[in-house]
């Protein structure tokens, strides 16, 4: 086996395993009870998916200009990302939206 | 150098002004950047036009690349024709916009209302003077954003629903042009008028190439009023500031018909293909309808500018029945009928808005007695009433008499009784105006009221006076008419 | 990759991308809630951009994010802080519109059985103008992107016109909201209005952390901005994807900072100067054109050598379509923005 | 490629413009009708972009490494569609903006119905017209 394509291999890992975490964070988004722990599976979406996917595709590129954007674009949602988690969030709490805590759900019933 | 490039500066001239008018907005310098650049179009066209008339077709092309890479500004005699029409009334509302606006228009946005004036002018000309199917869309959407813009500001809070219904119905029309034009791209790879009608008229049948033409009507339809698609208009006109209404109401349809002319005889070729399909058929049906309902409907308005809002969709329907019988009389009556409602109908407006400029109301009531109080505005209004009906020596007879020869070529004499039949209905809706305006004793405003300052007053009986002057002289009005007719039945562009 | 591989996965990703778009379609005619509507039309174009970067419309993709995902929704959201965010039930039948919608329906259906297959080199698109554009561009105007080269030399008339529609729009906001509430103070025309108080605060709410976060990104959306509007000869962007995000990087500015605070750094008078100057930088650079001897719009005359006249005038009408957009775009946000204080203001005063 | 993967971006074209053209017409709020006239319009986007398309083509910027190229006509006049679209957006929300001003209410029906009996104290009295 040639370095290329122990690379290609890694590459492809990776790729598995971002979209692997897209799927999670979506399913998060979808099945979770409330905006907060919503908006805590979408974060996986935007720093473990879009980071292995990067990582993926850089690793297929190699050493070029491709790479360097990658990385800007990882930087870019590594900090957007946060921020805008973070004014969701606060702005729900200001709305007057309250995280359903384990206490509030038993008086409904056992948790699915 | 000028001449050379005459075709670009007809577009340029008044899209250079507008941005400028919203530079200096302060004063009467907006006025003053229109008023020139307005008259400097109207020199082109004039201009334009002898160039046609000495070499035929003109063809430029901009940026200097050759016709299917680059767009090509392509002119005959049919475009010189409603270049002339469009920048003629916008030559004679220019003087009347400084004090109408002044009257209408808060101060902090007349800069800003010529900054539309002209783009609207500027995206009429371009949609005429242009040889290339996606440039007709842009320069449509420039005339039709400029439009909504006009017409929102009018005298009322209605005047915000009107605009906005226009935007909605404009869009899909023009929305509907764009699939059109998409879809003739798919097919040929070409948007060139030109190259495009060479290569359509190879693919007779095919059904991409009608449904394009479906949807081009459908589109230019919305976009000129024709009859079941008007609903936007009465209020648009309406409630329009008056310069806007006189503008649109001589403009904005008529270039919407010329592109009615362009895609059906020009690049469908009329014989080979329109002619072939039911479109005829049906523009014969809704001319009528128009040519009666919405005259009935005018009849009941209480409101004098939309009852002329709804006689406008009712000569609508003359131009499109010229359409549909698709002979070169035919053709050359809907033509002159460009030019003669164009002057009929913004006359008609500005001298509506001389009388409320003085009286402050828009119903037909307020107008009681105001024909003794100003004479001369009633008198202009009272000849454009008359030509509205087609009395011989008026321009309206010209086009109703060129409309009833064709229909009697075909040997369809029942259309001419049709066509003298809705002239009883305009008697009747302008007669009402006159007799209220005459026969009534004057109230209210109406009793004092003096005859509209010159400024307002001049460019309505200028267009009076162009009435009556093609009514009697009909060789420059007819000879192009026929000529730009005799092109399109022959398919040459 | 061979060939099929490459078209299997051309397909899977129209086909997914195609489904995901009806299905955010149907969600934004069925939903009720405007906010909702809103973001999921936001999703729609973003959707629609990624598509178009599938199809390698990368110019046109950049643009939808920008315009579609980005611009829109800010407006549309600002639009509903001044109405109101649910939609009422509607009261029509639905008969006309069903007729209309399946009349369209049928007649697109019946052409579309003509339509050349999907990615067919042989259609007819692909064998006329086209190949022209693709061998030529290069050689005549030096610029590799040839969409930037159709755009704004073979067509460039097209760009002034649509230049010239962003005026029109960006002047009709003003027009209808600037200046229409006389007794307010508020964002107005010319600056001289400004009122120190009430316009200072921010629409977000006030963290530091937003704070932080804006200020360390704001550098690089402008910087990013300007690598667009340079590099689109050689890569995907332009004026108009430059001037928007330009603009976006202020309306960031304002929403976490103030309209206020955005304001200094871009004036109202400035952007309303702006507006109409690109309209004219671009008018004017074909009018040197014609002034050199060429056609209108001939940039082959602007310089000794053609391609270089051709770069040069490139160059100058992307510069004249980056000041109109980014000044439009803003000053159609500060349009909405201050009928919202004027509004707070008003409801403040009673 | 079977039939429907064929034409599957003309169909998805058409079922958008339907489901746009749909909300403009049958919604009586004003602005889920922009929203529905935006995805009409965008739906024309799609219809353009698609035959632009050559698989195995790749975006249209010339570099040595690739040989065939879509289309590129299309993104142009797609591109100024965008704009077209964004500049009719803006005028339309703004005109939106000022009915809730003017008549508290951007439902169509409560327009409608505010402005027909407004009409005669305003001067311009509305005859037997059709609505």
């Amino acid at each position: 086996m040639s370095p290329d394509d122990i690379l290609e291999i890694a590459s492809g890992a990776c790729l598995v395993l971002g979209a692997a975490f897209v799927v999670i964070g979506a399913l998060g988004l979808l099945r979770f009870p409330d905006l907060f722990a919503r908006v805590h599976a979408a974060s996986l979406i935007d720093t473990l998916g879009i980071g292995f996917l990067a990582l993926g595709m850089g690793l297929h590129a190699g050493w070029s200009q491709v790479s360097l954007k990658l990385g800007f674009i990882v930087a870019l949602v590594g900090l957007t990302s946060p921020v805008a988690t973070h004014a969701l969030a606060q702005a729900a709490l200001h709305a007057g939206e309250r995280p359903v805590l384990r206490s509030d759900r038993r008086d409904e019933g056992p948790l699915p | 150098m000028i001449i050379a490039n005459l075709p670009a500066l007809q577009v340029v001239v008044p899209l250079v002004a507008a941005p400028l008018c919203a530079i200096f907005r302060a004063g009467h310098r907006p006025w003053r950047i229109t008023l020139a650049a307005s008259w400097a179009a109207f020199a082109c066209a004039v201009a334009l036009m002898r160039r046609v008339l000495d070499e035929g077709t003109v063809s430029y092309m901009l940026g200097g690349w050759e016709a299917p890479l680059g767009i090509e500004y392509r002119i005959d005699t049919l475009n010189a024709f409603v270049l002339l029409v469009v920048t003629g009334v916008g030559a004679v509302i220019v003087p009347y916009a400084k004090r109408s606006v002044e009257s209408e228009i808060q101060p902090d946005r007349r800069g800003w209302f010529y900054t539309m004036f002209l783009l609207c002018l500027a995206g009429l000309l371009g949609v005429t003077i242009t040889g290339d199917a996606f440039n007709i869309f842009v320069f449509l959407e420039i005339s039709s954003l400029s439009s909504y813009v006009l017409i929102a500001l009018g005298r009322d809070r209605r005047a915000l629903v009107a605009s906005y219904q226009y935007l909605i119905m404009g869009t899909i029309g023009a929305t509907f042009i764009v699939i059109g034009i998409g879809l003739l791209w798919t097919m040929t790879g070409t948007l060139n008028l030109a190259d495009l009608a060479s290569r359509v008229r190879t693919m007779e049948g095919a059904p991409s190439v009608l449904s394009a033409l479906a949807f081009l009507t459908v589109g230019i339809s919305l976009k000129l009023a024709l009859f079941p698609l008007h609903l936007w208009l009465p209020n648009a006109y309406a409630s329009a500031p008056s310069t806007a209404s006189a503008f649109l109401a001589g403009t904005a349809t008529k270039v919407a018909i010329y592109l009615f002319f362009r895609f059906f005889f020009t690049v469908f070729g009329g014989e080979n293909f329109v002619s072939k399909t039911p479109i005829p058929e049906m523009f014969l049906v809704l001319s009528l309808c128009a040519m009666f309902v919405a005259a009935t409907v005018a009849v009941f308005q209480e409101d004098v500018k939309r009852m002329l809002a709804y006689s406008s969709v009712a000569q609508i329907g003359y131009i499109t029945l010229g359409i549909s019988l698709g002979t070169q009389t035919a053709l050359a009556g809907s033509i002159v009928h460009l030019l003669n409602h164009a002057i009929m109908k913004a006359g008609l407006f500005l001298l509506v808005g001389c009388m409320v400029f003085r009286v402050r109301g828009f119903r037909v009531e307020d107008l009681a007695g105001i024909g003794h109080r100003m004479p001369l505005t009633m008198g202009a209004f009272t000849l454009l009433g008359l030509s509205m009906l087609g009395v011989p020596g008026t321009v309206g007879f010209v086009s109703k008499w060129y409309l009833g020869v064709a229909a009697a070529d075909l040997g369809q004499w029942w259309l001419v009784g049709f066509i003298m039949l809705s002239s009883l209905i305009t008697m009747l809706y302008m007669g009402r105006i006159v007799e209220v305006a005459y026969f009534r004793v004057p109230s209210g405003a109406a009793a004092t009221a003096t005859e509209a300052p010159a400024g307002l007053l001049v460019p309505g009986l200028v267009l009076a006076g162009a009435s009556l002057w093609f009514g009697l002289d009909t060789s420059f009005s007819l000879g192009l008419a026929n000529r730009a007719a005799a092109a399109l039945v022959a398919g040459v562009f | 990759m061979t060939g099929v591989t490459s078209e299997s996965i051309v397909l899977f990703v129209n086909t997914a991308l195609l489904l995901l778009m009806c299905a955010a379609a149907l969600g934004v005619v069925r939903l009720r809630n405007l906010f909702a509507v809103v973001m999921l039309g936001g999703v729609y174009s973003f959707l629609m951009a990624s598509l178009m970067v599938a199809l390698d419309a990368v110019d046109v993709g950049m643009t939808e994010t920008a315009v579609g995902a980005g611009i829109s929704v800010v407006l549309m959201l600002s639009v509903l802080g001044l109405t109101k965010t649910r939609e009422a039930a509607p009261r029509h039948r639905p008969l006309v519109a069903l007729v209309v919608s399946a009349v369209v329906a049928v007649s697109l259906l019946y052409a579309s059985g003509d339509l050349p297959p999907f990615g067919d080199p042989a259609a007819p698109a692909h064998q006329h103008v086209a190949p022209e554009y693709l061998a030529r561009a290069p050689v005549e105007t030096g610029a590799p992107n040839i969409v930037t080269a159709v755009l704004a030399s073979y067509r460039g008339y097209d760009t002034l016109g649509e230049t010239a529609v962003i005026l029109t729009g960006g002047i009709g906001v003003l027009v209808l909201l600037l200046g229409a509430r006389r007794r307010r103070g508020g964002v107005r025309q010319g600056g001289a209005g400004e009122s120190p108080e009430g316009t200072g605060a921010p629409m977000l709410r006030d963290t530091v952390i937003l704070r932080v976060g804006a200020k360390i990104l704001l550098p690089f959306i402008l910087l990013f901005a300007l690598y667009v509007q340079f590099h689109g000869d050689f890569g995907p962007g332009g004026g108009f994807q430059a001037g928007v995000a330009a603009a976006t990087g202020v309306v960031l500015y304002a929403l976490v900072f103030g309209v206020a605070s955005a304001q200094r750094v871009a004036p109202v008078r400035v952007v309303l100067v702006m507006v109409p100057l690109g309209v004219l930088i671009y008018a004017g650079t074909g009018l040197a054109g014609m002034l050199a001897g060429g056609n209108y719009l001939d940039y082959s005359v602007l310089a000794h050598d053609p391609v270089h006249g051709q770069h040069w005038g490139i160059f100058a009408v992307e510069s004249g379509v980056f000041v109109t957009v980014s000044g439009t775009m803003l000053a159609i946000f500060y349009a909405f923005a201050g009928r919202r204080q004027a509004r707070e203001e008003e409801g403040a005063g009673r | 490629m079977n039939v429907v993967l064929a034409h599957l971006n003309a169909y998805v074209a058409v079922f958008l413009m339907v489901t746009g053209l749909f909300t403009v017409v049958n919604r009586g709020n004003l602005i889920k009708k922009l929203v529905g006239l935006s995805i009409f319009q965008t739906s024309v986007y799609l219809l353009y972009l698609s035959p632009g398309k050559i698989i195995g083509g790749t975006a249209p910027i010339i570099a040595d490494r690739y040989e065939i190229y879509s289309n590129p006509l299309p993104h142009v006049l797609i591109l100024t569609a965008i704009v077209v679209g964004v500049a009719t957006l803006a005028l339309g929300l703004a005109l939106v903006v000022r009915i809730q001003e003017a008549y508290g209410s951007i439902e169509e029906d409560d327009v409608h119905r505010q402005s027909a009996p407004g009409e005669a104290r305003q001067g311009g009295a509305n005859g037997g017209e059709a609505p």
